[in-house]
């Protein structure tokens, strides 16, 4: 965990609600794809937790979807804003644990932090695929950033606007051979992903209401198999196997 | 040289600021950001005789200016904590240290704090009778001062530290039960616990947090601390710790001035790690600003004008 | 087209908003403003039988998201009120209005509500039974059910207007002074009145407010006035007007869910002079985000869940 | 009484505390001079009540003193920022009351209302003398601004480092023609101008911790000799007879 003054550099409009941030800032706390950043706004008493999509070793990005005031602030935020920002926090995905066949699978917002693992992931040489799910094709975003990878790339829409017409799961049967999975989205994805049977293992990104961020509040337990687990710190990854629905 | 000294109870700390209870864990989170040894001593997570999951998620709301929790008494459980994180605080912190107790009975206090009476790093005992987001059927011990004067007793009875007890704010009247922990033998008071306050999520019309209610914290109650602080100031001759809202040197000046010995800062510490680390630093100046070189001088001063 | 009409003990209200009591005036001011008849009603000044000069200089202090106030009733008092203000009121206003009602014993409050029950302008009594800002000797009528049940008979016999009667969150249990006052024959409550605080100004290490203490309000208030009218909810069958820190459309929803059949608005009105023109004319837009098309509809709609 | 956005185009540092704030907006609520406006500022619950040092159709100019958190963070603004403003409040001054000698007396940030004053005094055709008090020579300001007004011109400060050693009363003192003033001041300032025997009248410009600066909430009032005033809106001046200490 590191606290310190990231510089906003710009904030890209994606979709209707979803934009791109891109700061600017020491990014040395930052040690594996699927951690976040809990960030500062003026004004709210809370800091906003959001995935770390994507860094350099100066340069942090992230993908945030307008849900409320503290979001839409974010993403107002001129060039050049100086934001309070504590980074490098919770445990992250850990590829080398991800099998032969794994496939990254996000829905929505939730495929942000993917896009920084998958880089990791080509970095190290594994081998993977990318399964992605949105609404519509209107709600779609970052599938040239993804597809610029070139890894293996599936899309499924809910009215089929845009490749398989269904949700992440049904592109995730589409590949058989694949035994792993590395999630994150809203609930009732990792839950329908968590119940595949394909799946031998996985890791899943789970979100809460946070106090702290950093573990100190116990304010963001959830149960597992193994005792409660705080989400901001001993996840916001947890294993398949320790999940409790 | 500004002599930042202060003795709570005959308990010598390095300064007046104390992270407050259940906003600090058990130290660990905030000794890797920071040396804890700056720090007065800080006030560990209420802790009960059994371990403790705590309530269903969500627990954490927001609000304007603060906070509300409904995290209930989440902690290991007492005989853990003496056996796991005692000895890993003495790591991390040589100062000492207060340990906040949780209870559901008579029995369950005096039981934690007879098994405290032996760990020698803590040094005062913070009895916490005024935790709003558990349900021990019927009120807190902390909203009547027949009970409060019980608990009091009862630990009293199994202890040679000094006792604080930790006061509810949900009250109609903080200095009676004040006065009944005194009378009681209490060797100093803490407040204020959380006032209990809830939000309604306007999608799912559902209460936001799960327990439906939860314990307001953070800047917005800092004029209510302080009130009640003035208040017990006047009603009772033990020391009081002042707690609620502050999260600035300025803000533990003005609690002091209203008759604090000692600041616990709690919210503060979730927004910012650093929060008590940076007030302590600053601490010196709003002194210096004040025209005091002995910042216990600030206890009461208020009163005497 | 969203219904916004609501009834309030009957008197049928064409939106839920009202300007709370002690931060409207008799209205003047705001009719310079705007057009008053956009208000659902609005709540005068605390008036009692003399006229009072209230708290001595300062009566305000900053808090975070919000302020403390020690302005004591001032009032040129019920006579001065009835002969001057209500028929200038006549002029800017021509939907109900609600009369708060101060006092400082059981036939004060009589008379004065005696005296508004043929001013026919006047739809519903406020009675103020909680007001932190006066020192009648002793506790406030509010802080005991037996005085608020009192005042509250006393009141209902001179009077065929809707007795609403208004509460302090300064209290252990507010549903048992809630239900007092429905036994007694109360028509509805009005909660809250202000939280007690108080300030220090560091620099003369004296109580900001002249007063010392005063009352609390804004949004810092939110969640606990919002807890408090879930629970009274819960324990009583009359409606109740919801007041505490609601400063958006938003925040007035989130009142009626959890139980207001009518929301007012206090300080939000002193940092912006339009706030509850504003919210009025947002409510249409929030009732179709919920997805309700009367917004009487929302009242209490967080419990049935 | 009018709220409107006004847009910051300069914050100049006067001195170590002091500084003249230039917002252009719709000024058209405002009547008088020695009126005030209120300003919303972000993170403040309560607005902060600034007299008018002098105005155009559609420019507003203050003098604010640096004493707190809000006022530092007005005189922070960045030139452009927006700022929520309610303008035209209070009675201001009333100059063609001010008798044949009148004085305008000023101490340290209280002479801010007397520049606008001033000004609408010469364009009136109307006499005066102008006397300004500060602490030391330091602390004065707008002194140019005053002087190219062409109006006679005192200076007072307590150490005796610029014009007269003592304080403003003594510079009234020195004009015994003066038998009326326009004063704007700390307290004992105003007290001590208030009692000069010299004076046959005076408007004196009195501050208060206010709720709402526009009459509504009884946050300001203070007893006079007419009864209860509210300094926001029945003041903020006061005149002579009227005032109880
Ligand atoms: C580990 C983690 C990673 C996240 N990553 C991203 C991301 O990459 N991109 C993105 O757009 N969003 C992400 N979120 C969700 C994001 O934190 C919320 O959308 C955001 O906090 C909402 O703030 P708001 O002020 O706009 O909404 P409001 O509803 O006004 O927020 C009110 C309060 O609720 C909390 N809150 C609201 N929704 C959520 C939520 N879903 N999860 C946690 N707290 C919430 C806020 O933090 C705040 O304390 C992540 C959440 C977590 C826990
Ligand atoms: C009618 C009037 C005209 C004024 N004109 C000027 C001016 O031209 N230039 C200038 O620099 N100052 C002026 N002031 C004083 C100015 O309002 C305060 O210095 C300012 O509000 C302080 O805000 P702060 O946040 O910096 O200080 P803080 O002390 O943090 O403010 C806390 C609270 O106290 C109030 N407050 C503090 N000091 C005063 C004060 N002296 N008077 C009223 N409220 C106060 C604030 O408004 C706020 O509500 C005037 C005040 C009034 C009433
Ligand atoms: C997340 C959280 C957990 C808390 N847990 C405890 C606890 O276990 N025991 C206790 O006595 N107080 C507990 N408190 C109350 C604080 O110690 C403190 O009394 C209160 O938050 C007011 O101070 P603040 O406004 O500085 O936060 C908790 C507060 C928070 C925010
Ligand atoms: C300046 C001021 C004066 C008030 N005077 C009265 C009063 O005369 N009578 C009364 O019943 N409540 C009075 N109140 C309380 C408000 O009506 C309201 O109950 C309280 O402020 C909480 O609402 P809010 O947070 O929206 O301000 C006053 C509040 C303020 C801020
Ligand atoms: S949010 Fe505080 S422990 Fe996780
Ligand atoms: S400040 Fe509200 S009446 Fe003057």
């Amino acid at each position: 965990m590191k606290k310190s003054f990231f510089t906003l550099e710009h904030a890209r409009q994606l979709t209707e609600d979803t934009y791109e941030v891109v700061l600017s800032g020491d990014t040395s706390a930052i040690t594996a794809p699927g951690q976040f950043v809990n960030i500062e706004l003026p004004g709210k008493f809370l800091r906003r937790p959001i995935s770390i999509c994507n860094w350099t070793q100066d340069a942090l990005m992230l993908l945030v979807k307008v849900v409320g005031d503290g979001t839409r602030e974010l993403v107002r935020c001129v060039p050049g804003t100086e934001v309070d920002v504590l980074s490098g926090l919770g445990n992250g995905f850990d590829p080398a644990l991800a099998g032969r066949h794994p496939i990254l699978a996000g829905g929505g917002i939730g495929i942000a932090p993917l896009y920084g693992l998958a880089r990791r992931m080509l970095e190290a040489g594994l081998p993977f695929t990318v399964a992605l799910g949105f609404r519509t094709g209107k709600d779609a975003f970052y599938l040239e950033e993804f597809a610029a990878l070139g890894c293996r790339l599936l899309i499924a829409t809910e009215d089929g606007s845009l490749g398989t017409r269904g949700f992440v799961t049904d592109c995730i049967r589409n590949v058989p051979e694949c035994d792993y999975v590395l999630a994150c989205g809203p609930l009732p994805m990792l839950r329908a992903v968590h119940g595949l049977p394909q799946l031998t293992g996985g890791q899943f990104s789970f979100e809460a209401r946070m106090g702290c961020g950093f573990g100190a509040c116990m304010g963001c337990t959830v149960p597992t198999v193994n005792g409660y687990k705080r989400v901001c710190k001993d996840g916001p990854i947890l294993f398949r196997e320790e999940i409790v629905w | 040289m500004v002599n930042l000294e202060i003795s709570l109870a005959g308990v010598a700390l390095k300064n007046p600021i104390i992270p407050a209870s259940g906003t600090f864990g058990y130290g660990r989170e905030y000794a890797e950001a920071y040396d804890l040894d700056v720090l007065g001593s800080f006030s560990w997570k209420g802790t009960t005789a059994a371990p403790r999951l705590g309530n269903p998620q969500p627990r954490i709301a927001e609000t304007p200016c603060g906070m509300l929790n409904a995290v209930g008494l989440q902690n290991p459980g007492m005989d853990a904590v003496i056996e796991t994180e005692v000895p890993h605080i003495a790591e991390i912190f040589h100062g000492p240290v207060i340990a906040n107790v949780g209870g559901f009975s008579l029995a369950e206090y005096a039981e934690n704090c007879r098994k405290l009476d032996a760990v020698e790093q803590v040094a005062i005992l913070e009895v916490n009778i005024s935790c709003p987001n558990v349900h021990a059927g019927g009120k807190n011990f902390g909203c009547d001062p027949k009970s409060a004067a019980e608990v009091t007793r009862a630990v009293k009875a199994v202890t040679n530290k000094p006792v604080f007890m930790k006061l509810t704010p949900n009250v109609t009247d903080i200095t009676e039960i004040a006065r009944a922990c005194e009378e009681a033998g209490a060797d100093g008071l803490c407040l204020i616990n959380t006032l209990l306050g809830m939000r309604i999520d306007l999608r799912t019309r559902r209460p936001l947090l799960a327990n439906r209610t939860g314990g307001l914290s953070g800047p917005a109650v800092f004029p209510v601390a302080l009130r009640m602080v003035w208040d017990v100031y006047e009603a009772v001759k033990i020391p009081i710790i002042g707690c609620g809202g502050v999260s600035s040197a300025e803000d533990a000046a003005e609690m002091m001035l209203a008759g604090a010995a000692a600041v616990e800062v709690g919210a503060a510490n979730l927004k910012d790690p650093y929060a008590c680390k940076t007030i302590i630093e600053r601490l010196p100046a709003v002194c210096a600003q004040l025209g005091v070189d002995t910042i216990s001088e600030l206890t009461g001063g208020a009163h005497h004008g």
